[in-house]
């Protein structure tokens, strides 16, 4: 039972940093109608500044954030509009894919040629430390972790919900052209939306250094399973996808009690085929899916 | 073949919702046979979607659309293709990197496995297809890829890839939108042409003489809804018209 | 573009290449050589297969390494435990991979574009997981050696020598499929679908149907070149059969040349396979090849997206005395292009 | 498109291909068999990619051993000369590198790569040619299974083994305090997962109940779960069949939920440099399996120790020590066929001698049975004092065994 209960504990943990990044792919999706291959590259980049910057300042990781989001929304803005903004829009869905994955290729060579191959891990003093909480066993990292991931949610939520630029922002994922003809400069937002979406990877990759061994093909490894979230939650639904993430993170959890791990894994992609097979557009919100 | 007069298309209660927003709401309309029927609304009144609903490209939330009393609510868009009802696009859509005649043999349907292998360049499809290029008068064009062509060539093209799969009911979705004077009184002609040889049109337009002029039947659409139908004429005097396209 | 001397110019070309494939082999300075020649002519297989489905339909798979894998492995697996014969397994892993790649064609391509990409990504990494956990039927994280369809009678050098030939003859039946099928109606409907999806819908071409038969047609010649590859190199493991970047160089390769063109994906196999070498000579112990690799990739989305054979079919009709304006082609020539 | 423009097309790729044909044509072998220009080694390792830490550390070594070969006079008075390739940890590449060694470079001799996954492929080109393959990183069971006679693996003992003195030692344990219960956790990797099956078989054999056995994908960096199913069996010892990055993010997991083992087992990492600055000062009592210790007082090992470390400022690790031994048996070998060129008679003599005989070593000495398996074990070594210390077997120790092993 305990047993249970700590896999729980351990999925919602889990879950946490799965919708922080599924709402960065969101993102993209929504103002941009691209699969972002990349995010989780950047991921590990971020992971890897974080671990540069407490290697050279001894100062703690979550530092860095002060640091990697401002340059993230950057890049993203940048990644938007030097590179997605000039495919043509008839071929943009396919043609981005492969634009972004080149990117990533590109950021896991680079990472592979400056940080070499080995696997780096922040020395925290606090890597072991933990809290009981009715009987499981939280480590302080992986709480950490989903306290950013948390509140960088409630802050995109907050901004999307609250803000002019989350109104335009929400108005160019549903519609676009609609969006333009109420006078949102449509591909201002696009690039934006890029910015908060890397800016979330950011987030993300530091979070993920607290509490992880990093080395640059390791993006490989989340890609896969964030995928799978956009496509459960809804593409394009940034509140489904963090309802799908932590189900999916609590399954995973649960299940590697009776399968292991591996088996566990393809848990994630046992509901993508199943999503697409049963309900396409998702099961919670999402209609864009419909269409793409 | 249907007789003229009959009903033809017909819708019942559709309704199409988009996140909050009802596109289409529980519309209920009825195209005899024969006729050129014009749609028409202010702008987010639904005449796509609706267009979109019958032709199989989205699935209505609601309501059935029959045709000839067949049911074709929701079926694939090719099966309602089949069933022979063709349509254009709004601002036109053509298939940029084909020829001007590829864009028509696309159209051909194969009709069984076997046949689908066959070279698509078969002496009476080409032959048909350059009939129709040069009914719409753009037979010199044959080899020219589509995105090579001016706006008002793709529009003729498009049209000429909407016969090609010989459709009994042709859907034009602003077929004079965007094109000049000239050319606008080609395709009136051209659909006068074909209605006569007894072919439904639907036609969502928003230059009133066009409609005024082409028309037999005018439908009113405001907030995805019909709210007036009749003729040309009658329509025009309608207050409710009047303040749909007001009062917005 | 279509005169008389040019049809000689293109068909002493292939007649030029067909010759080059026969004597390549014996040309070759010695087995490294034609175990290279083995590799890039296995390549154009895989990305001349990937274009069933890339450039008919222009649904872009980065997971095509899931289908060459399973057939490598379907191969294997028939061979040893089903003592099937090798050539009669290489058949039967591909109509196997065929089967299978009915239902997630079903999965994959009932919705549009990102979810198609989202599955092909997602099928390699299941794959990969479940190949790898597996052990007792596929060998697992130990691999699976594939045992030699030849002798030991048959000195390495040599069997380099079949397979090249073996490919050879794969690459041929494929290319003749893809002109049968780019000619045919079928092939004008997946051309319509590339284009503009809903348009080729609503002019009555059923979509899904042509989408999942390009697909299943691609899947398996796919398995089959995979099947052939295992046979050659007689060894699997999974992590390097169920790998993005195999699928991510078929890609690239047919990109660069050409998805359009019949030989596109040949062309960029060669250009891509003979880059590899290269560069791996030049710069070989960095990092720094992933970052090429991702640099040519974005530089041809971004800047040749019909890719070489196009582009350079467009310098030389640029470079030609100027053609007449496509306005005053007259009928007799129009009547000519039809009857062609 | 049609087949015409498609065509011309494919004249131009004929053209490319010629010009493939003619780069690579243009260099032929240029065997030095017999005379006496330097003996030519031909080695793929990885470089870049997955394995490319370890894949430097043999290169370093191999490197090492050729500097101290020439110093000292060379092979059959001949000067030996390196060619590393890089195979970019890709099994495609492993064979492509060594057919290119073998029929481009015209080596007279090849040594094995890195990693149990990328070595049978290499072993299979080897083996074709006829050539002698001694390798330092094969150790998986796997390996040895596939019928070939050409393949010599340079260190101690296969995976299964690495565990075989720890085993005796917990089996020599007095009843009362011996572990009763062992959790096991493996990468899914040949080697790695080797030398977990190797102890686990032996301890459920001697009634030590198995009460975890969990294997992860070899990418897995979350180890929440693991670390919940481990501690939740409160087993007695912890065996962790890993790598590197995956025993530290066990270990750390581990200590988040407290968990305390009496005896805790990891393969490879330990003996990693960043071990110790990833874990911190809760190294301590942690067990390892290492095919090779500076320290140890073999003859030829101090004269190894003693020219790395003038040569690099640091004391060799494994896998150098793996890379220099594999160096070793090939001299020996050549020494003793009189040979040193690529023809199947030279091959075939350095093979059958090194099946019939024991090569001395720096890792001892060393004897292999037909299918080219060590017969040795593996030192067993502990974190004492914050020093990694060798402990078992007894008569190698540098330090006692500390058990039950103290809280991390």
């Amino acid at each position: 039972m305990s047993l249970v209960f700590q896999s729980l504990v351990l999925g919602v943990l889990m879950g946490g940093l799965y919708a922080l990044l599924a709402a960065g792919l969101t993102l993209y999706f929504g103002v941009m109608r691209v699969v972002m291959i990349a995010h989780s590259a950047f991921l590990v980049l971020a992971a890897y500044l974080a671990w540069t910057f407490t290697v050279h300042t001894g100062l703690d990781p979550m530092l860095s954030l002060l640091v990697t989001v401002p340059l993230f929304f950057v890049l993203g803005v940048a990644v938007q509009r030097l590179l997605v903004a000039r495919l043509r829009p008839a071929t943009l869905t396919m043609m981005s894919v492969l634009l972004t994955f080149a990117v990533a290729l590109a950021v896991e060579g680079a990472l592979g040629f400056v940080f070499t191959g080995t696997h780096r891990r922040i020395p925290l003093s606090y890597s072991g430390a933990r809290l009981e909480l009715f009987g499981a066993s939280v480590a302080l990292v992986k709480l950490i972790a989903f306290g950013l991931a948390a509140v960088t949610l409630v802050g995109l939520h907050v901004l999307l919900k609250v803000t002019r630029f989350g109104q335009a922002l929400r108005a160019t994922m549903q519609h676009r052209e609609a969006a333009r003809l109420l006078g949102v400069d449509t591909d201002r937002v696009a690039g934006f939306g890029f910015g908060l979406g890397l800016a979330t990877a950011a987030v993300g990759g530091t979070a993920l250094a607290l509490d992880s061994t990093i080395y640059p093909s390791l993006h490989w490894h989340w890609i896969g399973p964030l995928m799978a979230i956009i496509v459960v939650g809804g593409l394009g639904s940034v509140a489904g996808a963090a309802i799908a993430a932590l189900l999916l993170g609590v399954g995973q959890n649960l299940l590697q009690i009776p399968l292991g791990t591996t088996w566990a894994q393809t848990f994630f992609y046992a509901a993508l085929f199943v999503t697409l097979i049963l309900r396409p557009q998702g099961f919670f919100g999402g209609r864009l899916a419909q269409r793409f | 073949m249907s007789t003229p007069g009959e009903d033809g298309l017909r819708t019942e209660g559709l309704t199409k919702s988009y996140g909050g927003v009802r596109a289409v709401d529980d519309a209920s309309v009825t195209f005899q046979h024969g006729r050129i029927n014009a749609l028409i609304g202010p702008n987010g009144s639904g005449k796509t979607t609706f267009f979109n609903c019958v032709t199989g490209m989205v699935k209505p939330d609601a309501g059935t659309v029959t045709y000839h009393g067949r049911d074709i609510t929701g079926r694939g868009a090719h099966k309602i293709a089949h069933a022979g009802i063709g349509r254009s696009f709004q601002l036109c859509r053509v298939f940029p990197r084909l020829t001007a005649v590829e864009n028509l043999l696309v159209a051909v349907r194969p009709g069984s496995v076997l046949r689908a292998l066959a070279p698509a360049r078969r002496k009476a499809d080409v032959e048909r297809a350059m009939e129709l290029l040069t009914r719409v008068g753009i037979e010199h064009l044959a080899d020219v890829e589509a995105r090579d062509l001016s706006y008002g060539q793709q529009k003729l093209l498009e049209l000429a890839g909407v016969l090609m799969a010989d459709p009994e009911t042709i859907l034009l979705d602003e077929p004079a939108g965007g094109v000049n004077p000239a050319l606008i009184e080609r395709i009136g002609t051209l659909v006068r042409e074909l209605n006569a040889e007894g072919r439904t049109f639907l036609i969502v337009e928003h230059n009133m003489d066009v409609v005024m002029s082409l028309s037999d039947h005018v439908v009113v659409f405001d907030r995805g809804r019909p709210i007036a139908e009749g003729p040309p004429d009658t329509v025009r005097a309608d207050p409710l018209v009047l303040a749909a396209y007001l009062g917005g | 573009m279509r005169s008389a001397s040019e049809k000689v110019v293109k068909s002493v070309g292939l007649i030029v290449l067909v010759a080059f494939v026969v004597v390549f082999p014996g040309i070759a300075s010695d087995p490294f050589v034609l175990s290279v020649g083995v590799v890039i002519i296995s390549y154009a297989v895989l990305a001349t297969a990937w274009n069933f489905v890339g450039g008919f339909t222009g649904y872009i798979s980065l997971g095509h390494a899931a289908y060459s894998g399973l057939g490598g492995y379907a191969t294997g697996l028939l061979i040893l435990r089903a003592e099937v014969n090798p050539w009669v397994a290489l058949l039967l892993g591909g109509v196997v991979v065929a089967v299978l790649a009915v239902p997630v064609g079903i999965a994959a391509l009932r919705v549009r574009g990102a979810s198609f990409v989202i599955v092909s990504i997602a099928l390699v990494l299941v794959l990969l997981l479940v190949f790898q956990s597996w052990e007792s039927v596929t060998g697992g994280s130990d691999g699976l050696r594939v045992p030699r369809p030849f002798g030991p009678e048959v000195l390495r050098p040599e069997q380099h020598q079949r397979f090249f030939y073996l490919h050879a003859a794969l690459l041929a039946v494929m290319l003749l499929c893809w002109w049968a099928i780019d000619r045919s109606r079928f092939g004008m409907g997946l051309k319509g679908i590339r284009e503009d999806e809903d348009k080729a819908r609503s002019l009555g071409v059923p979509t899904v149907r042509y989408k999942l038969a390009a697909f299943v047609v691609s899947a398996f010649f796919t398995a089959l070149g995979g099947g052939l590859y295992a046979l050659w190199f007689g060894f699997l493991d999974p992590i390097f059969q169920f790998s993005i970047l195999v699928g991510s160089n078929m890609v690239l390769m047919s990109l660069l040349g050409g998805v359009r063109s019949l030989f596109g994906p040949l062309v960029g196999a060669v250009v891509v396979g003979y880059a590899t070498e290269f560069f791996k000579a030049q710069y070989g112990d960095t990092q720094m090849h992933l970052v090429a690799m991702g640099v040519l990739l974005a530089a041809v989305v971004l800047f040749l997206p019909d890719g070489i054979i196009p582009a350079v079919r467009g310098l030389v009709a640029r470079l030609r005395p100027k053609q007449a304006s496509i306005r005053e082609v007259t009928q007799e020539e129009l009547a000519e292009e039809v009857r062609r | 498109m049609d087949i015409a423009n498609g065509l011309r097309i494919g004249a131009l790729g004929a053209a490319a291909a010629l010009l493939v044909a003619g780069c690579f044509g243009g260099r032929p072998a240029e065997s030095g068999a017999g005379g006496d220009g330097p003996i030519r080694i031909g080695v793929s390792l990885p470089l870049t990619g997955d394995f490319s830490e370890p894949g430097k550390g043999v290169q370093r070594g191999y490197e090492a051993w050729a500097k101290h070969v020439n110093d000292n006079g060379g092979l059959l008075g001949r000067q030996v000369e390196l060619t590393i390739l890089d195979d970019q940890s890709n099994a495609d590449r492993v064979a492509a590198d060594y057919e290119k060694l073998i029929n481009s470079d015209g080596v007279d001799l090849v040594f094995g790569p890195f990693s149990t996954r990328l070595v049978i492929p290499a072993a299979q080109v080897a083996r074709d040619y006829g050539f002698l393959f001694v390798e330092p990183a094969g150790a998986a069971a796997e390996v040895f299974n596939q019928g070939f006679d050409n393949l010599f693996y340079a260190a101690p003992a296969v995976a299964q083994d690495h565990y075989n003195h720890l085993a005796e030692a917990i089996l020599a344990m007095p009843e009362a305090t011996r572990p009763k219960t062992a959790a096991y956790a493996a990468m899914d990797d040949p080697f790695a997962q080797g030398t977990a099956n190797g102890l686990k078989e032996k301890l459920a054999k001697a009634g030590v109940r198995t009460v975890v056995d969990e294997v992860y994908p070899p990418n897995t960096t979350d180890f929440g779960s693991i670390a919940a199913k481990i501690a939740d069996s409160r087993a007695d010892v912890v065996v962790g069949g890993t790598q590197y990055q995956d025993a530290v993010n066990l270990i750390v997991a581990l200590r988040q939920l407290d968990y305390q083992p009496k005896l805790a087992a990891f393969s490879t990492a330990p003996t990693n440099p960043e071990f110790p600055k990833a874990i911190g000062a809760q190294t301590e009592g942690i067990l390892s399996p290492t095919g090779y210790t500076p320290e140890a007082d073999y003859p030829s090992n101090q004269e190894f120790v003693e020219f790395y470390t003038r040569e690099h400022g640091t004391a060799p690790t494994e896998d150098e020590a793996n890379a220099w031994t594999t160096g070793q048996v090939v001299a020996a070998a050549v020494d003793a066929a009189g040979c040193a060129d690529p023809s199947n008679e030279c091959q075939r003599k350095m093979i059958d001698w090194l099946h019939g005989n024991e090569v001395e070593t720096v890792v001892g000495p060393l004897r292999w049975d037909g299918a080219g398996r060590p017969q040795g074990a593996h030192l067993i070594q502990q974190y004492v004092g914050g020093k990694i210390r060798i402990v078992l077997p007894a008569d190698a120790k540098e330090a006692e065994l500390v058990y039950p092993k103290p809280a991390w």
